[in-house]
């Protein structure tokens, strides 16, 4: 394998671990608006 | 008295950390032995042992297979035998962690050749780095 | 505020991505690899950076028994465990091409994968708990008790003859040629700031989803 | 009741439910055996394995029997009467600990000798390893009775036992292994006690200072 492929795998797996974290918190804050949007509602 | 405690709890293990960087306990996690090591410990034949060093300049070549290089920590030396492919970077003036048993020549007939390399970081200054020269 | 810090952390990123994988050159002995360490070194400092919080957080938690400290630990948890994971991917992506193997049972390395565990391990005693008092408390335990095989990683290289190389900066000099310095000075930089951005995202997440 | 009592009361009263349930050594006590059957079985049986399956079946032993005493509790709820008693919590964390170090020097004595008769192992150095046995029981008795009752209120509790009590006692694990190889082949064991000194202080300092955290109601 090229060098290149090692590095591009090293950022790859940073973007996919920060990321997947990223979107979690965020899943989880349209989670929690919701929900207090429906209390406001309700 | 619980706030007490915890601040002893605090000192001794700061304190022991302190133990651990004098050195008390430099001796005890030991990856690999030097050359130097390797020859003035006696040794049990029936056991791999893992040596560490630079690989000497001009001693790294490959005969029929068999890749043979020399591994130096400054003052012992210790010749190795390996018949396989390093995947490392392995280059002459850079380091090696070398597992195997003595031979009965005083060689290290190697199971398995790691690269080990230095912290130090330059650009290069030949077009070509060892990185796409590689092992021969 | 939010906005400008998470701005200036996504610009601060993309800076240090260009830097390490355009401006950097080559090193002359593991030509392109280098590039890993603008993201392996960062990430080790944000796990060590994490795990502090998450100590001095849990410690406070302990102490005066304030949601909001608990929070912030357990988002430093959280977080330690995050970076620590990606300490060992990368590492382990840059060892097989340049090392020859994948892992090496050297100090730098277990004591690595250790402190992984403790936080996975905090993690999980936290939402095993019977009840959410008692799983804040007990984790906060762990996150304390973790934090002392943070200097054990970073010294290790130091204390123990291990395969893993030396600090590169440390107080007896910089073996970094300035060319390297620099993008990895940013990209430390960037990490750090991604990392207090997601403690504080974490921590606000928490508290919003106490008060519902 | 002066604290040293009430430490011999309550180590009297593990030991007591311990020795009539049986519940935790023969327990701990088999699957140790096991383990040291499966790692002698692959690892071809040589003397040379012989220290490393001796510590490694003991800490998995510790951790099984250490997992057993946080069921107890959470089934018979014993530490949240005993709680109620007056006196510091220390003494209970103290009693606690010198009940799992009995178990654990029972368990270590049997796997010693299994051991002996399963690996041809040589029996030199037997005073080196009571006292690496002795001080690697304290180290270990102390991670194990904070982690059980840490883990005595967790769903699955036993299952993280040993994520967190293993990567704890790595460096006793290092230590104990050193040692015994150092005492069967007569060289000098070199750093390897300062290690487990270390350890061990570390441990039975933290243990009952973060025990009064993990109990209080």
């Amino acid at each position: 394998m090229s060098p290149w492929a090692w590095v591009l795998a090293a950022y790859g797996c940073a973007a996919l671990l920060v990321g997947g974290y990223v979107w979690r918190l965020w899943c989880r804050y349209r989670h929690v608006s919701r929900v207090r949007l429906g209390e406001a509602d309700g | 008295m619980k706030r007490v405690r915890l601040a002893a709890a605090v000192l001794v293990v700061v304190g022991s950390l302190g133990y651990v960087v004098a050195g008390g306990l430099r001796e005890a996690v030991v990856y690999y032995v030097t050359p130097t090591e390797l020859q003035s410990r006696p040794l049990d034949p029936r056991r791999p042992v893992r040596v560490g060093g630079q690989v000497v300049p001009g001693s790294l070549r490959r005969e029929g297979g068999v890749l043979r290089f020399v591994l130096s920590d400054g003052q012992a030396q210790v010749a190795v035998r390996f018949a396989g492919s390093v995947e490392g970077l392995l280059v002459e003036g850079q380091g090696a962690v070398v597992e195997g048993r003595l031979g009965p020549d005083g060689a290290l007939d190697a199971r398995s050749v790691v690269v080990k390399h230095s912290e130090e970081y330059t650009p290069p200054r030949s077009p070509l780095p060892p990185a796409e020269r590689s092992a021969p | 505020m939010r906005p400008f810090a998470v701005g200036a952390t996504a610009a601060l990123l993309s800076v240090g991505l260009f830097l390490a994988l355009w401006v950097s050159p080559p090193d002359s002995y593991q030509g392109e690899y280098v590039r890993i360490l603008y993201v392996h070194v960062p990430a080790a400092l944000a796990a060590y950076g994490a795990a502090a919080v998450a100590c001095g957080a849990s410690a406070l938690y302990l102490w005066r028994r304030d949601l909001r400290w608990d929070f912030v630990g357990r988002a430093g948890a959280e977080l330690a465990a995050l970076f620590s994971g990606l300490t060992l991917l990368t590492g382990m992506l840059w060892g097989k091409p340049v090392w020859g193997v994948w892992w090496a049972w050297d100090a730098r390395l277990v004591t690595t994968a250790v402190l992984f565990l403790l936080y996975v391990g905090c993690l999980l005693v936290r939402d095993l708990a019977d009840d959410p008092e008692r799983g804040r408390r007990l984790s906060a335990a762990v996150a304390v008790l973790a934090f002392l095989d943070v200097p054990v990683v970073h010294y290790s290289v130091v204390w123990f003859r291990t395969l893993h190389q030396g600090p590169s900066i440390s107080l007896q000099g910089v073996k970094l040629a300035p060319e390297f310095l620099l993008p990895l000075a940013v990209n430390t930089l960037a990490y750090l700031a991604l990392l207090g951005v997601l403690l504080a995202e974490r921590a606000r997440l928490a508290s919003l989803e106490v008060e519902r | 009741m002066r604290a040293w009592r009430r430490v011999v009361a309550v180590a009297r009263k593990d030991l007591l439910l311990e020795w009539r349930g049986r519940d935790a050594l023969i327990p701990a006590g088999s699957f140790g055996l096991a383990v040291l059957l499966v790692l002698g079985l692959v690892s071809g049986g040589g003397w040379e394995a012989a220290p490393p399956a001796l510590w490694v079946s003991l800490l998995l032993a510790a951790v099984v029997a250490a997992g057993r005493g946080a069921d107890r509790e959470g089934e018979e709820g014993t530490l949240e009467a005993l709680l109620l008693y007056p006196g510091s919590r220390e003494d209970l964390f103290w009693g606690r600990w010198l009940a799992v170090c009995v178990l654990l020097l029972l368990l270590g004595a049997g796997l010693w000798g299994v051991q002996v008769l399963l690996f041809n192992a040589p029996t030199r150095g037997v005073g080196v390893l009571v006292l690496a046995g002795l001080l690697s029981a304290f180290g270990l008795a102390a991670v194990g009775t904070l982690l059980a009752a840490l883990l005595t209120h967790v769903r699955a509790g036993p299952l993280l036992m040993p994520l967190l009590f293993l990567p704890a006692t790595v460096p006793v694990l290092l230590a104990g292994v050193r040692l015994s190889e150092a005492a069967a082949s007569g060289a000098p064991a070199g750093p390897w006690w300062g290690v487990l000194a270390v350890f061990d202080l570390l441990f039975l300092l933290v243990g009952p200072a973060l025990f009064e955290v993990v109990v209080e109601a």
